[in-house]
This record gives C-alpha cells, structure tokens and sequence, in this order.
C-alpha cells in the first residue's frame, strides 16, 4: 500500500470512503434520475452526475464544525457533507423524515446543525451567505471554515461580485469553489464569460484563483487543503475553480441542443470516479474485490433510502402554516 | 377558429411582431436553442438569430437594466424573466430606473419594454421557484401590469403591451401554458385596462386573477347546480385597473369574492377590495366582502401542502355561499 | 421622564443591547465615523470599535446576504440599509432567503436579524430616495414588518425586533428623527404585534402609521373644535397586525379612515381596509372606508409637489368628514 | 502657439473652450454648494468640485451624437454633455424650465435628446443603461458610443459586474470611466477594494483597463479618445480608472471625519484646472488675459443660469400626474 500525494490527515481508509462517496452521490442521483422521469418525484431536479469528484474532495479535506454552501445541484455537496440519503431521498418524496419535513425538495436541503447551512434554489444567492457563516467564525473567533459552492454561471450575477469583494476586504474564512462545469442552465461559459478561467476573477479582489481539474479527486483534496489551511491561518479567501462536466441535462427535461453528443463523450472518458479507482487500484490501496464492495454498499445505501422514503409519513395540513417564524 | 395553446399564443405574438417590426428583440436566459426554462421561444432563435432572440448570462439585474437602457434609446425589448421569483434581483432597474425614468426627466424619454416571466406555483419547484409576485410591481407607480387568464387573451394583450411605450410587467402562469382556446391567426390587441367578465351572474360577483379565473369558472359551473348564479370578472390587467367593470358588477350582485394565487395578505386582493369597500358599490354591499389569497408561508414543496398553500375550487365554492350566508 | 429624538431612542436602543449582548453587531454602509447618512449610529464605532460597527462597501445584496448568513450561524445583526428604496437591491435575500430559510429547512435554523431603514418622502432627495415600500415586505410570510412612529415607540420596538428569531423590516421615518417623546433610560420591550390608540373617540376611527401618525392626530385636534371625535390608532407593527384593536375600534365608530404616505394603490392601506371590509365590524360600517395615500406617480423633487404627493393635514380632515357626509 | 499632444480633432479652441467648460463646472457647483449652505435649495447635493477634468477631458472627445450615463454627482457630466447651465440651475431650483420640469432634480437631470441619459440616484445604477444604450448601437448599427461615468464605490455593486460581463459578451460600443475621487459617502476605497487599480476589475471581463490620473484633462482626453476609437471600431468596451479627489464634503452635511485636511491640500494642489491653465499658458495656446475672459465667462454665466432660475415659473400641482406614462 502506497501513500498516495494528498494532505496528511487523509488516511487509507479515509480515501476508500471518498470513493464510496463518489459511488454514492453517483447512485443516489441516478436513482433521482430515474424517478423524475417515472414521474414518482414531482418539482425539478439538478443532477451532479459527472461532477461527484469536486464535491467529495473539498469535503473531504474539512471537518463537521466546518460550514457548507450549496446549489440547486447540490446533492453532492450534502453527501459529501455528511448527509444520510435517507433524508436526502425523504425530501425528494415530500416526507416529514426528509431533512425539511418535506418542505424544502431538492432545492432547499440543508442541515443546518451539522454545518450544511444549505442548497439554494437562487443562482449565486448562497454566495453571500457563506460570507455571512464566515463572518460569524471571525467575529466569535470560531475555527471554522466555510466552502461556498456554486457553478461557473452564477458567477455572472452581481451576488457573487459583491460578496467576493466583501470576503476580501474583511479577510474572511471562506472558499470560493466554482464547479465550472461548462453551461449555465443552456449558456455556455466560453459565451458567458470572456476570460479563459473564472479562477482570474479573484484577480478583482485581490485574493488567489486557482484551477483545478474538477474530475480529479486528489488534486481537489489538496488544492482545497491549502485553501482551507490559508483560511484557518487568517490568511483569508481562495477561488478555486473546478473544470468539470455534468453528464445530464440541466434539469428534468433538457434536449441538451446546446451541446454535442462528442463532447459529452469526450467528458465522460475524463470521469472523476473511474480515475480515481484506478489510481486507487494501482497504489495497492483497493482490491478490484474491495472496489465492488464499496460501490454495492453505495447502491444499496441508495436502495435503502427509498424504502425509507417511501415508508415515511407525509406532513399533515397543519404542517402548512408551521415553521415559518421561529 | 384555430385552438393553440397559451404557450402558443406568447409565442405567436412576440413573433408576428418581430416580423414586422424590428426595434422589437427578446433578451433572456436560455431562450435561445434552449427554447426558454418553460419553452415560450422555442424555435425563434432559429428565426430571428441570436441577435434578436439574445441569450443572456444569469444577471437579472444587468439584463433588465440593459433592456431599459435600451429601450430608452429607441429599441423595444422584450425581457424574459426567467421566473418571477427573481424578480427580487431585477426589482431596482424595474422599479427605480424603468418606472421612474421618464417621470424623473420632466417627461423626455420613455421606457417602452415589456419583461415577461412566468409566475405561480403547482409545479413543485417549492419557496424560491412558486410565487405571484404581482402585488410588488403594482404598487410602483410607471409600471403597468398585465396577467393573462386564457390564450385569446395572452396574445391581444401581450400585443397591447408591445404597442405600449410604458414599462410593462406581463405575468404569464406556468400552468396555463398548456391550455387551450380559439385564438385568431391575425395579430389584435386587447387594451390594457379592460376587464373581462367571463361569466355572467347575478347572485355573486367574482373577481379572479390568472388561473384562479379558471377555478372561479369551475366554481360557478358547481354553484350553478345549486342555485347559485354568480358572475366573474377577470380585470386582465392589475395596473391600469377596470374598476368601472367591477363596481358595476358589485353594485348589481352585491357581493364580492376576490381571489388570487398571491399571499393574501398585502396581495393586490386589498386593492381592489378596499376599492370596492371606498365606492359607489359601498351602499349596495349585502355581505362583507371576501377575500381568498395565498396562505401566510412561503410555497412547500410536498404536492398536497403545496395545493394547500393556494385557493382551489371548493374554497371559493365555499367563499361564495358565504357571501350568501349559506352552508 | 427625559425626552429623547426618535433618532436618540434609536441610537440607543442599540447601544444598550449591543453592551449585553456580544452577538449583536451593526453593519451598513457609512455608519461608522461618519454615524450613518442620518446620523444614527453617530458615536457608536468610537465605543463599539469597527467589527461591531462594521462599516460595509457599496453591495446592499451583499451585506444583506452577509447579515442573513451570520444570523443563521449565530449572530444576531442588524443591518442599516441606507434607504430604503434601496430594497430594491437587497430583495432577494431579504425575501427569498432570510424570509423562506426556516420554512424551507423544515424549522431548522433561524434568521434572527433586523434590517433597519429610513423611509418616506419630505427631504427633497427626490423619486429613488424617498419610497414607502413596506407593502412589499409585508407582503412576504416570514418577515416581520414594523414602522414606529414616537421616539418612544422605536425604542421599545427595536428591543423587540432585536429580540426576535426572526427577520424583522423596521422601518424608521426621516422627518420623524428629530421628533421627541419621553423614553426611559432603560430597556424595554413593545411587543410586535401591538397596535396603540394615539387618542380615543367616538366617531371615526383613523388608522396611521409613521409620519401620519402625526398627522392624524393633528387632524384630530383640528375635527375635536368642529365637534368630532376621532378615534387614532397605530398600528405599530404591519406583520403581525393587530386585527382585533381595529376591529374593535372601528366596530364602536363605524367610520374608517386609512392613511399612510405610500402609494394608495398596492399600498398596506388596502390590507387593512379590506380586513374590516371583511371582518365582523362590516356589519357596524355606517359609510365607505376612505383610504389615503401617496399619488399616483414617482415623488417628485420641487417642494410643492412632493407636499402634494403625500396625504397632509387638511387631507385627512376632509376624508374624515367625508365618512360623516359632513363639508 | 503649439499643438499639444491630444486627439487630433480637438483644435486649440476647442481646448480654450474646455478650459472655460471646466470653470463652468467648478462655478456651477460651488455657486450650488452655497444656495444649499443657504437653504435656498432643497435636496440633497454631489459636488463635483475638484474633479472637473475627468468629466471635461472624457466628454471633449465624443460627439453631439454621443451619449453618456451618469451619476448622483453629475452637474460636470452634464455640463461637459454640452447642457445649458441656466436649465441646470432652473432644475435645482425646482422650476418648470428645469431640464425635468422641476421634478427630477440634482440626481436626475438628463437630456436624452442631447445624449445624456441621465443621472442616477443609485449607486451603479446607471452602469446596466449604459450598456443597453450601447446594445442599440449595435442592434441600430449606429455609429455612437456611450461613455459610462461611475464612482469607485459603485464598483463594488453587482450591476457593476453584470454589467461589464455584459458589455463584454456582447462586445459593446461603450466606454465605462471610474472616477475614483478615493472616497465613497465616507468608505476609503484603500478600504473597500483590495487592489491597487480599480481598472484591474476589466481583467474579469476580458477587456482593457487603463489607469488615467483623472486629475489631467490632456491625459483624460488621450485614454478616453483611445477607448472611444476602439468601441467605434468594434472592439468592444475599456475599463478606464481616473484617479482623482473631491474637494468639498460628500453632500450637503459632511464633517469629512473620515480623511485628514492634510490629504485634502495634497490634492487640491494638484489641481486640474491649474494644471491645465499652465500647460496652455506654456503652449502659448492662451494668454493670461484670455484666461481671466474665459474665466469670467464662466463666471457670468453662472451667475445669469441663477437669474434665469430664480425668473423661472414654478410648476403647478397639476404637474404631480402628468408624465408618469407615456
Ligand atoms: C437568480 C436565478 N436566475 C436563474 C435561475 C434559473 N437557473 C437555475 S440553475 C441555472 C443555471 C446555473 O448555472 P451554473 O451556475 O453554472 O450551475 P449549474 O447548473 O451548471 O450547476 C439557471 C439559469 C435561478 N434559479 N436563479
Ligand atoms: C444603491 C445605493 N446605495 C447607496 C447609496 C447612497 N450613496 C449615494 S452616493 C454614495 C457614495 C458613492 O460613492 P462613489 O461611487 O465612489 O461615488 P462618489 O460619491 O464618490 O462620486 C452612496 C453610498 C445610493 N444612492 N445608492
Ligand atoms: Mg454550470
Ligand atoms: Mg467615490
């Protein structure tokens, strides 16, 4: 067994969890996939398919007092973070075990207590709020950090400039982490932005930019390492930017014109998960036995859950008029 | 005559315009190959060009400022919002700049736009995704305001506001988008400001908005059997409102049912209510007035509370009766 | 008892609770040495130090995004918005986060913050510096909305707002700022959702808020010589509203009269109105609600006319006399 | 006399005539600072004392067909648009024969038959107008450019960042001048940016940002004339910084706690009308004698734009509802 080049506090065992993660995040959208178009969950959904590599490996490197951010695609990133997908899938079906009783959907998870402080159904509107989260870690002196994910899209929107700024001229603990997966919902980036990297826009705040290739787990752990070790050294913010590639369409029904069969082809063959099992494999880290293992548990973990959500109770009328004032 | 679908007919129109008139072109997000987050402009890009049929970043803000700088120097854009919901980050360049514009300029210069977004829940896209949002624009003074009940009426009035050298917010509702009425090939117009009455009735005047103008309808075919004649009245448009239309009705049923999607409470129901309530109708009241709005949360996402948070049928089934103190 | 500025009351409500309570801390643009655009927060960075007094850039969506993401992780913020027509760019994380965060996260988690902000017309600053939109915010289901409308008043208000779990809108009038009352020294509490009767009477019933609080009472000094008694009461807090004070008051007089400066249509008068409108005193009403408010356009500059846009004295006056068929 | 080094198409009258437009803007304004003093006018106030050169030089290249935006602190924008200072004044005295009737006022006085399309009340709002009056240049094929005047405090405002994002994709004719007079209300701007050059923020677009000491009206008419000849070229936007200085207080009632009077005569000896007088004096291309006429001048007309207010019928309360719709 090699050690493989990630940051120390990463054990063997804890990359064979990540890789399980990713199988987890994989299966569990999958299986998303397929009841959306069943037509058994009803709303809208964002698959983070083809992109389980970022979410995993920034998460991977903090701790449960640290703080997340999250998207409309932002299943990954609440799997990463520790989220049962029990709840995860108790939402989807609308039900009071879910993470918002069933109130939120795909679009609103979060888990506030174990620092997941949520998805948001705002492009770039949890930009801010990461600010906030940190803001709160400086002013009580708390050592936390928090990771704001968000997509190359919304980093057109004047959310993001103005809370990046804000971040910078406070010095606050927080990570930018921009999952560039190459569209907004149909614009693609090269139309949308006129820089080669959205890593560069840090330039405007003063703070590091960096890329990193979004699909590899490892370079994600130790790109986001240093960021979160700059951060709780009160050295202030990070912009990473993840290249990356989201399998599917947008959302629930996309013709994906915008795009070409080719290039998703060329994506796929860059997958985040297969890259990481052969380098698994290949440090003695993983037996291709021990491989099967970790991604049947992730499978029946995500079968599991839909038996848990579809035996979960769904909220009562009552449940209408409470929660919304504390 | 031809059945096309509300869909249609916010396409139709903006199409046959552009033909005609070039200062007209759509901006928004993914309204181009996409075909917009509902599909309004599908196939238009591959018509107009994406000059005219403009895809735009995810900037609300800058987008809508951008329609009104330009329509402010002689273009007349379209601006598709891509849910109403966001309006919350276009609201100053609306409210502040394409409202005010003109009035703050001593009369020099005007904002001829019209910024459409689709607006309602049912759809389970759950807080940020569902509202109606129309009580907000109505209360700036410069805007006007329009929110379509049926595909007759989307096509002459989104041509009405095209015609408009104003600032216009169009509501289209997203559940409306596949329903179907006969609507002329030919390009009309159905001026703003003019109230429908749907349905004629004596015993109860409705009036409805968007596509609680179809649950009142469903209402009164229900009350029907019972008895119970009602009328209901589809202002059309918010801003300028017909209150001439339904201070008449009300004078002549002497009951009012208001009734819209949007949260009751500071819901532009109050307008037209307390404008009731302030009138000529005042004296022929029989009944205090009733008024049905959205629930005091913001939209859940679970289907059944989500049904819950909204008006349906039976609710104003029941709102009427009790405008006539019957169970 | 001493008599403090509304603005005083202000300043000080803060400072007390800000020496007992380390997570509560002030952000805004300019409240630091130069004590804020009005001057409310004068002094407070030379006792509190700047990260308490934390004087922000130019990004009202930011540093509203900033306040609501340090409440839902533990601090208690209050946030000086500038003007409060400058909302517009604050919305949506005032109303699609801070309002919607508990509901949508199924309870978990809370958004104790209060954004405080000068409002209304009578400065000369003109049409994007001189709105009354509390209708928006009031209109949103899980913000709470308050207006103060006496140095006393905003004191004990603001202790509650900041007090409160929840995002409180607290607006606070321009021209009110340099008016007195008597305020203790120490803290102390009104609860939101208090309307007060300003002055009793008998024959009809004005509701006011902010300035025409002031106004209305006048007014009612003027109607007392002519032999009328009219009943005052504010509100206080939009959201929640005190239903059952209004009621009540308007069930005794059977006259109501609405004012406030915003813009009449779309604006909270019409809530109000109609919730009497519907509610058990309709059957008490011996004439039509009036409502007032400001006019149907932008707010204009010149001097006159921005006196013009907005109900004054003799105003009121006659709509009260109206409600009793009186010239 | 010489020929300086500026655009070719600006004469040596011309500059005798920007030399006297930039005693009319110092005039104006001062003469405004005093009525506001006085309470003669109501309101709120920008002055833009101090910083005549940027609006003067940046305006002397573009033509009548030229159009620009502008801000809360405007008058020199306006002046140097080519607006007549009597219906300035008129406006400020709130008469019918104000450029807005009497209703816009100091933040919102705008010809937009002339090309000036307005000040602005808030902070970057009139960034995203800039651009759409751009857009129809180009969707017109219309040989303008708009010039976009701003502060360094707006560039912190999201409708900063979408709206050069926009220019930038769209490639619009527009030129977009930060005057960075240090300060917003009372915010630093070594506080409220972290970067050296504000012009740096044109790099998240993908266009040029150039540094101009704004306080230099040969030097402001260079860059801009570059600019301008880029856009009208179809090159697209610039991002031009002019670093300059406010002399007197943000608006009416400023104790301008938040700087030193030290820093306050640092730059007001470099004042850019003194500069500008010694380089014509030097060039020959004026005479101490022209440059007491040409100052009188503006002097005068100031003084008469006061009685043509004063003179000016106030507008009747039917004017409160009119021109609200067109
Ligand atoms: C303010 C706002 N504008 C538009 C949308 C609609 N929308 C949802 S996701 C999306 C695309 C976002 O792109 P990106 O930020 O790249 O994230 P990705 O979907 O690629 O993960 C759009 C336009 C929205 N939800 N919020
Ligand atoms: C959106 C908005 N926020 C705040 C204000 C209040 N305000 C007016 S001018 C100003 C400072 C602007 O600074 P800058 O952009 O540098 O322009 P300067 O005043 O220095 O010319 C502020 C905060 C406003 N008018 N609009
Ligand atoms: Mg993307
Ligand atoms: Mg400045």
């Amino acid at each position: 067994m090699e050690k493989l080049n990630v940051p120390e506090q990463i054990s063997n065992d804890k990359l064979k969890d990540i890789y399980k993660q990713m199988w987890l995040i994989r299966y569990f959208d999958e299986k998303v996939d397929e009841f959306f178009a069943k037509g058994m969950i009803h709303g809208t959904t964002h698959l983070a398919v083809g992109q389980e590599a970022s979410a995993a490996g920034a998460c991977a490197v903090i701790e449960q007092k640290d703080k997340i951010t999250s998207t409309h695609r932002g299943h990954g990133h609440c799997i990463a973070k520790g989220a049962t997908v029990d709840k995860m899938m108790a939402e989807l079906f609308g039900r009071t075990t879910g993470y918002c009783k069933g109130k939120g959907g795909s679009m609103h998870i979060a888990d506030v207590e174990m620092g997941n402080l949520g998805a948001n159904g705002i492009v770039a509107g949890g930009i801010p709020l990461a600010v906030g989260s940190a803001l709160t870690a400086h002013m009580k002196k708390l050592d936390y950090v928090t990771l704001c994910f968000f997509g190359d899209g919304a980093t057109n929107e004047g959310s993001f400039h103005e809370a990046l700024n804000l971040a910078s001229v406070w010095n606050l603990p927080v990570i930018f982490i921009c999952e560039n997966n190459q569209y907004g919902m149909s614009g693609s980036v090269k139309e949308m932005v006129k820089v080669e990297d959205i890593a560069t826009r840090s330039k405007s705040y003063g703070f590091p930019g960096v890329v990193v290739d979004g699909n590899d787990v490892v370079e994600m752990m130790n790109v986001t390492n240093e960021a979160v070790e700059r951060a709780r050294k009160g050295e202030g913010p990070t912009l990473i930017e993840a290249k990356t590639y989201r399998w599917k369409g947008h959302s629930k029904s996309d013709a994906k014109k915008y795009r070409t069969r080719e290039e998703e082809k060329e994506w796929k063959a860059k997958d985040g998960i297969k890259r990481f099992k052969e380098v698994l494999l290949e440090a003695n880290i993983l037996t291709e036995e021990q491989e099967e293992v970790l991604r049947k548990e992730a499978k029946k973990e995500v079968e599991d859950s839909v038996e848990f959500a579809k035996n979960s109770p769904m909220p009562g009328k009552e449940e209408l008029l409470t929660d919304v004032y504390a | 005559m031809r059945e096309i679908t509300y869909l249609e007919a916010v396409r139709e129109a903006m199409s046959q315009e552009m033909r005609k008139n070039d200062d007209v072109f759509i901006l928004g997000e993914d309204i181009g190959v996409y075909g917009g987050a509902f599909g309004v402009t599908r196939g238009m890009i591959e018509e107009f060009g994406p000059e005219r049929v403009r895809n735009t970043p995810i900037s609300e803000s800058g987008i809508a400022g951008a329609a009104v700088g330009s329509a402010l120097t002689g273009m007349r854009p379209i601006l598709e919002l891509q849910f109403s919901d966001f309006i919350t980050i276009a609201l100053d360049q609306i409210a502040n700049q394409a409202a005010k514009v003109r009035y703050m300029y001593g009369g020099k210069g005007k904002v001829p736009m019209v910024l459409r977004t689709p607006s309602g829940s049912g759809t389970g896209a759950a807080a940020q995704h569902s509202q109606s949002l129309e009580a907000w624009v109505a209360h700036v003074p410069g805007l006007k305001v329009v929110q379509p009940s049926t595909a007759y009426d989307v096509k002459g009035l989104l041509k009405a506001a095209m015609d408009d050298d104003n600032p216009v917010i169009f509501y289209e509702h997203k559940l409306l988008y596949k329903s179907k009425s006969d609507v002329p090939e030919e390009q009309y117009s159905i001026p703003l400001g003019q109230a429908d009455v749907k349905r004629e009735g004596t015993d109860t005047t409705i009036v409805a908005t968007a596509i609680m103008v179809q649950r009142a309808l469903e209402a009164a075919d229900e009350l029907e059997k019972e008895g119970i004649s009602v009328e209901v009245i589809d202002p059309r448009t918010l801003v300028p409102l017909d209150e001439e239309t339904i201070i008449k009705s009300v004078s002549k049923t002497g009951r009012l049912v208001v009734v819209h999607e949007a949260v009751k409470r500071g819901g532009y129901g109050g307008e037209i209510a307390s404008m009731i309530a302030e009138s000529a109708a005042f004296d022929y009241l029989d009944a205090p007035i009733k008024r049905l709005g959205g629930a005091e949360s913001p939209i859940p996402y679970n289907p059944e509370l989500e049904k819950a948070h909204v008006p349906q049928v039976p609710d104003i089934v029941k709102a009427v009766k009790e405008t006539l103190n019957r169970k």
